[in-house]
């Protein structure tokens, strides 16, 4: 089985170079590019599974395969190796799985690409960096699979470079994971001082007997690097910026698998964030501002793409808020059910912007259900599963979301409870209220765009066509996946997992949600809440359009500000990038020009070339200015006898 | 006892115009006697000091220094010469071309 | 450390053989005729190859994991003033010795857009190699001092002679600043020798004896001010390194490979070697000021170079921001930091090496170096685009290119030896994307300027050949850095246990004032890391 | 010091003044001629007749001619030199003078009142100043330095010829003595 192991990432890796060296050449061979990384994806993905179903049934049981001594600087040693347990699994099937789908769409989308070759080798590299993040056996071969994602999101991002916003928003995207990788990094280095390793097994024996300090530290640190990998506050505005990049992209990278590291990497690390609580507390404060301000901009979004990012965003908000209430299990849950239904969002935004040759603004759309039906069937189900739609996958891990942060147990190494917010209402509640209030936002702002892309009369001026079966299938499968996932495995799913549920949510746990009756009260509420969302989105979107329009025309100080993203990126351009460029200047011009190289180091050279004229001046070639000095040192040496010496006589 | 110190101020007092006439002296020639002046007051100090110390080490210098000064007029009369050759004056103010 | 430097001359010659074959090919060089330039280049070429095939071989035949000085060579050179030519190798300078053959091969092999007296720019490359080669493995004071000015001088010529517009005043400059440094360094090592004589009998200038003298605290502070300042004008430490961006915009694009592949390596070599085992005291109580110091020169750096309007100066700056993680690394005083600063010397030499050869490549084409007049090159010379971009990753630290080990090593042990210090320097690896990216962005993304950089022709077969070696080697150290890593651990081992044990013994300077006691203990090899408050 | 002596002294000190304030540099010269004898006066007043006479006899006698012959030749004597006092630099050079003769005083003051230096204590030679006493001491102890300034003339002469000496070949236009004569 170690075999099989290695070879997962390692199928990406080599399709990444064959699709790059066989379909690079010449133009007949770039059609294959797509298939070959497509055979390399789906490749993966059959290992993965034969893996999944070798992983025995006994809860702990581990594959790991061991590649070689990355770096030893004794007694610190860092090995190349792999660990595939269940949470691995999950991951990993996720990612092959909706990565060869995604690969499937993207020969469909990406067809009449000059350059498909490189488009689908970065593809490949991305999948090879996103399974050596998944499955690595330490925080650094994490880390080379954590940087290595960044990259190929910039690559990707940056793709189409011959329009520089493009490449821009690539760098932006680059940068920002950068600074959340720096707080990794400290993390990283905090741990080993701590710990002495950074192996997973070897971490989660000794951290308990690290100073608690330590551990808080640390949590708060690897969350910096989820933050900026994962687009939280602060660090969200690359997402939104990273939509240049193809659909595809947006589809794989930024809706399914590489933002939702920030959530494996806090799974992974359940051991140190069950001993860090204020850091927990952190995490569910980011989590719920996040879900909350991405969900107000998505309302007032009018290119279909930019709605799914920040929809991303807040989706990821929840993600986090299920991480801080140390119910890991319905995080990752909710991981997997967003995979399937944004994945099919993107997807099917993407078919719509290439039926509509390329057009992205929803205002452009309208009356596509009868030119796209397919499209606009799985459009729905995922707008459906998304909004939280009773029975659909999205609904049961969104409210299983809600319910942990509800929900306070007592024996759970959870957030403590002493923090309260304005006054008295404690902490979880005051996320709870948040999160039912994103999710009515969510419900509303989905069906929105389903309204504004579907229905009503076309307002574009292209001739919309349906998208051909290579891109219509993977549409179908997520759907079906969207809509069932959740009502046919969320049970097995969460026992799957339940290494790394929290002791309330465990099966069989006395007080389980399923004997509590404000559990299913709170269900019955968070259906209607979805539900109400939906019914208004309609409304709005059809019957009484005009409710939109004066909406806006009321508040337009409010809408403006929306509109804006909140005048974020122009707050960072003008506190944070500005002032730097400015510093900067200021160092090379005043202080490296003028301060060093100016006074310092011409100066000293002029100073001894002034020196020398000076002493120039004094050879004025009169005897008598001769005669002079030298009479003068005569009387100054003579002085100077009769002043030290004792006169001698 | 006072002789010697007399004789000092004398010296040192011809010895001072001596410096002076030197470093105004507008003509070579004029300078170069001023250092006879100047050599002489040195003289004088040495036969008053002779005196004083009864030894006749005092009295012996003063022939030396005499010789050094004809030995000195001699090749300093030889430059005055030259230079009144090249120049055309012995102003001191003329010969600058050393200048820096 | 002494039964280290008690050496026997182990009799073979390869040593001086490997320093001495430039010399031989740049004297050849001088008697050939003077025009034909074909025949110039095919002879520096063969000295140059066969000065690299011998330290392969040296390589081959390096014993890895002894602490141990090899292939010694001991004979009196100058007996009345007690100077001995002794050369020897360890884990320190086996791979700077591999660079610098390495890299004067390739900038020989890549010297055609050099149009007039080529041979003579090919003579001065051979003896820049020679004094190089010599300043690695003279273990003598004197020895060192004389290859360390040996390398001034051609060095001088290669910017004055072939360099750009302010060439004369950049070669002028680079001059006085490091000669003015090693003249320090040059007062200090006769005292050595003359204090030598004085504490046992006979003058002497051997590092081996050096190491076992003993100095009050003020003598040892001083005279370790005057190695330091020296090595750190060479490094460049942080406020003395204007004459840098200077010597590299100026000059010819094989001199700056060489000047940033190399050159600046022996400042931190030579605090390494000849500072940190005789002044053990003073190196621990001023290496918080090196550590500030490192820690400014990698933000300052990084600032700089992002506002630079020209490729190669940028290109400089950024020099001055890795060489001040190798400082870092160096004044942190644990092993992580140690052997990461020497691994990250070879990878600076190989990134930035490879970095100014890419500029060459422009500069031979287009005559200019201003980031303004390119722009989406990528449409137009795509294979030079990729390499550009595999380089510009390697220097930015990406895992799984060379960059990245060196720099993670660096980062951890100066998180240990203080974690605000660590933690500053990581935002040099932010500011290092940010610059980095931002020129790769300007120049190769956006629109391509058809008339301006239509004639623009991708990398010739030439051009290939020097890229090729320079790509392995950042994957290869990226991925399995390990058989570097077990070749310079030994030595750096020793260095640092003697330096601790000296400090433990006698700890002259650090007991006057104990407020430079550091936060952390070194790690032995069985202790965990551990932060010890004292 | 005796009346004389002052008296002298006095002379002495408005002769050289008359050497220096001259504007004709003949003037100048009688003047320090003059000097000279109240110098040799000064010296015969000490007891040494032998040095009053040879300081006539070489300096009076020798030097001081040899200064008048070249003013003669080059005819120096019409020159009327400005000797100007008023300039800045002149003023400078007096204050700096006037402070060396306080600081000589000063240095005469302290030092002179203390005890004889042992030197060839034999006073009676000394009070006869006859040449005898002089001679012998000259050829014993100090004969070495009698060769070596016999060697230093030999030099000085030798230079001065030397120095002023013309060559053959005819001058440039306009140099040389005899073309500087026709043109006066």
């Amino acid at each position: 089985m170690e075999k099989t192991l290695l070879l997962v990432p390692l199928f990406p890796l080599v399709g990444a170079l064959l699709t790059y060296v066989i379909s690079g050449k010449d133009e007949r061979h770039h059609r294959m590019a797509g298939w070959i990384a497509t055979f390399a994806a789906v490749g993966s993905f059959i290992l993965t599974f034969q893996l999944w179903r070798a992983l025995s049934a006994v809860e702990g049981s581990v594959i790991t395969a061991h590649a070689w001594t990355w770096f030893e600087v004794l007694p610190f040693k860092v090995e190349f190796a792999f660990l595939f347990d269940r949470l691995a699994a999950v991951m990993t099937l996720i990612i092959t799985g909706v990565g060869s789908l995604i690969h499937l769409y993207a020969i469909g989308y990406m067809s009449h690409d000059p350059e498909r070759p490189r488009f689908f080798a970065y593809l490949n590299l991305f999948l090879f960096a996103m399974l050596l993040l998944v499955l690595g056996d330490n925080l650094l071969v994490m880390f080379v699979g954590w940087e290595g994602v960044g990259l190929c999101s910039y690559l990707l991002i940056g793709f189409w470079h011959r329009d520089m916003g493009n490449a821009v928003a690539g760098q932006k995207a680059f940068v920002v994971n950068r600074i959340g990788d720096a707080g990794f990094l400290l993390g990283m280095f905090l741990l080993v001082m701590m710990t002495g390793s950074l192996e997973f097994q070897q971490l989660s024996q000794q951290i308990p007997y690290v100073d608690p300090m330590m551990i808080e530290l640390a949590a708060i640190l690897l969350f910096i690097g989820a933050v900026g990998k994962s687009a939280q506050i602060p660090l969200y505005v690359w997402l939104p910026d990273a939509m240049a990049g193809p659909t595809p992209v947006s589809a794989l990278i930024h809706a399914a698998t590489m933002v939702t590291a920030g959530v494996y990497m806090m799974a992974r690390m359940q051991v140190l964030y069950s001993f860090a609580p204020a850091a927990l507390s952190v995490v569910l404060i980011v989590g719920t501002l996040t879900a909350f301000v991405a969900a107000t901009i998505a309302i007032v979004q009018n290119d279909i793409k930019k709605v799914l990012a920040y929809s991303t965003v807040s989706q990821l908000g929840y993600m986090f808020m299920a991480m801080g209430s140390a119910a890991f299990s319905n995080g990752i849950f909710h991981v997997v059910t967003h995979a399937f239904f944004k994945a099919c969002l993107f997807m099917g935004a993407g078919s719509v912007i290439h039926g509509c040759h390329h057009e992205q603004d929803m205002r452009k759309f309208g009356g596509l259900w009868r030119k796209m039906p397919l499209t606009f069937v799985t459009y729905l189900i995922s707008t459906l599963a998304i909004a939280g739609f009773p029975f659909t996958s999205g609904f049961f891990s969104k409210d299983a979301i809600l319910w942990t942060v509800f929900n306070v147990a007592e024996d759970a190494p959870a957030m403590n409870h002493t923090v309260v917010v304005f006054g008295d209402i404690p902490l979880n509640l005051f996320c709870w209220g948040v999160g039912v209030l994103t999710a009515l936002m969510t419900a509303f702002y989905m069906t929105r765009s389903l309204m504004m892309t579907f229905f009503g009369k076309y307002r574009g001026h292209h001739e919309p066509h349906e998208s051909p079966m290579v891109m219509t299938i993977p549409l179908m499968i997520l759907a079906a996946l969207a809509a069932g996932f959740g009502f046919v495995y969320g049970e097995a799913f969460m026992e799957y997992l339940v290494g790394w549920t929290r002791i309330d949510m465990q099966v069989g746990h006395h007080a389980l949600a399923e004997h509590n009756e404000v559990y299913h009260t709170l269900e019955l509420f968070s259906m209607g809440v979805a539900i109400l969302g939906i019914v208004i989105g309609v409304l709005c979107y059809s019957v009484c359009s005009g409710i939109p329009k004066a909406l806006v025309k009321h508040a337009k100080g409010l809408h403006n500000f929306l509109v804006n993203k909140w005048w974020v990126d122009e707050f960072y351009q003008a506190v944070l990038i500005r002032p730097l460029s400015g510093f900067s200047t200021f160092l090379f011009k005043s202080i490296d020009r003028v301060l060093i190289d100016g006074i310092l180091v011409n100066g000293s050279g002029m100073f001894v070339e002034a020196g020398g004229d000076v002493l120039r001046r004094l050879q004025s070639g009169r005897t008598s200015s001769y005669a002079f000095l030298m009479f003068v040192s005569l009387f100054l040496l003579i002085l100077l006898y009769l002043v030290f010496m004792p006169v001698p006589i | 006892m006072g002789a010697v110190t007399g004789y000092l101020y004398l010296s040192a007092l011809l010895f001072s115009l001596g410096v002076l006439g030197v470093l105004v002296g507008r003509n070579t020639i004029v300078i170069l006697m001023c250092v006879e002046l100047m050599l002489n007051a040195v003289n004088i100090a040495f036969e008053a000091l002779s005196v004083h110390f009864q030894t006749l080490d005092g009295q012996i210098a003063v022939f030396f220094v005499m010789s050094v000064a004809a030995a000195e007029v001699a090749v300093g009369l030889a430059i005055v010469i030259t230079l009144f050759r090249n120049y055309l004056s012995v102003e001191t103010h003329d010969a600058v071309t050393l200048r820096g | 450390m002494e039964h280290l430097f008690n050496l026997t001359a182990s009799g073979d010659v390869v040593l001086s053989l490997l320093v001495f074959l430039p010399l031989f090919g740049a004297i050849t060089l001088f008697l050939l005729p003077e025009d034909n330039d074909s025949l110039a280049r095919s002879v520096a070429m063969f000295f140059a190859g066969a000065a690299f095939l011998v330290s392969l071989t040296l390589l081959k035949l390096f014993e890895v994991g002894t602490p141990r000085m090899q292939f010694v060579e001991m004979m009196d050179w100058i007996p009345s003033l007690g100077v001995k030519y002794i050369l020897g190798v360890d884990g320190l300078s086996i791979w700077l010795l591999i660079l610098t053959t390495l890299l004067s091969l390739l900038v020989i092999f890549a010297s055609t857009s050099i149009a007039q007296r080529l041979r003579s720019y090919l003579g001065c490359l051979l003896l820049l190699e020679t004094g190089m080669l010599g300043s690695f493995v003279a273990l003598d004071g004197i020895t060192f001092y004389m290859f360390y000015e040996l390398m001034l001088i051609p060095m001088y010529f290669l910017i004055g002679v072939w360099g750009g517009k302010r060439k004369i005043y950049a070669a002028l400059k680079f001059f006085i600043y490091t000669a003015l440094g090693s003249l320090l360094m040059l007062v200090a090592i006769v005292y050595l020798g003359l204090s030598h004589e004085q504490q046992f009998g006979e003058l002497s200038f051997y590092l081996g004896d050096w190491v076992n003298l003993r100095f009050g605290a003020k003598e040892e502070l001083l005279l370790f001010a005057a190695f330091a300042l020296a090595f750190s004008i060479k490094i460049p430490l942080f406020p003395l390194h204007t004459w840098l961006p200077d010597a590299h915009v100026e000059a010819p694009t094989g001199g700056s490979v060489i000047l940033a592949g190399v050159l600046l390596k022996l400042g931190i070599y030579g605090l390494i070697r000849f500072a940190m085992p005789i002044f053990p005291g003073a190196i621990e109580a001023l290496a918080p000021v090196f550590v500030v110091l490192g820690v400014a020169g990698i933000v300052y750096g990084a600032l700089v170079a992002w506002v630079q309007t020209d490729i190669k100066k940028l290109v400089a700056y950024s020099s001055v921001s890795h060489l001040g993680f190798c400082v870092l690394g160096l004044a942190a005083l644990n092993m992580q930091g140690m052997q990461g600063s020497v691994l990250q010397m070879i990878n600076h030499g190989i990134s930035t090496g490879a970095l100014f050869f890419l500029v060459g490549v422009l500069y031979d084409r287009k005559h200019t170096r201003l980031i303004a007049d390119y722009g989406g090159l990528a449409q137009k010379v795509p294979m030079f685009a990729f390499v550009f971009m595999v380089f510009t990753l390697s220097s930015v630290g990406l895992p799984l290119t060379n960059g990245f080990v060196g720099e993670f090593l660096i980062l951890l042990g100066g998180f240990q030896y203080n974690p605000v210090a660590g933690a500053v320097a990581v935002t040099g690896v932010v500011l290092g994307a940010l610059y980095m990216l931002s020129l790769y962005r300007r120049v190769i993304f956006g629109s391509f300027n058809e008339e301006r950089n239509g004639d623009l022709t991708d990398l010739n077969p030439r051009e290939k050949l020097v890229f090729a070696p320079l790509l392995v080697l950042v994957f290869l150290i990226g991925v399995y850095p390990q058989p570097f890593l077990n070749r310079i651990e030994p030595s750096t081992r020793a260095v640092l246990e003697y330096v601790n044990q000296r400090n433990a013994v006698a700890p002259s300077v650090v007991a006057e004032n104990p407020a430079l006691r550091r936060t952390s203990v070194p790690q032995g090899p069985e202790s965990r890391l551990e932060v010890v408050e004292n | 010091m005796s009346l004389a002596a002052i008296i002298f002294s006095i002379l002495t000190i408005i002769s050289s003044l008359g050497v220096i304030g001259c504007a004709n540099p003949l003037n100048s010269a009688l003047c320090l001629v003059l000097t000279l004898f109240f110098v040799a006066a000064h010296y015969a007043m000490m007891g040494a007749h032998f040095v009053a006479a040879i300081q006539v006899l070489v300096y009076a006698g020798a030097i001081m001619v040899l200064v008048i012959f070249v003013i003669m030749l080059l005819g120096l004597e019409r020159d009327e030199s400005s000797s100007d006092f008023k300039k800045p630099r002149n003023v400078l050079t007096a204050a700096v003078i006037g402070l060396f003769i306080g600081m000589l005083i000063v240095a005469v003051q302290s030092g002179v009142a203390g005890a004889p230096v042992d030197g060839l204590a034999d006073a009676s030679i000394v009070n006869d100043g006859g040449g005898h006493a002089i001679g012998q001491v000259l050829f014993t102890r100090y004969v070495l330095p009698f060769e070596i300034t016999g060697m230093l003339l030999l030099a000085a002469i030798i230079g001065a010829v030397y120095i002023a000496h013309e060559q053959r070949k005819p001058l440039a236009e306009g140099r040389g003595l005899k073309a500087v004569r026709n043109r006066e």
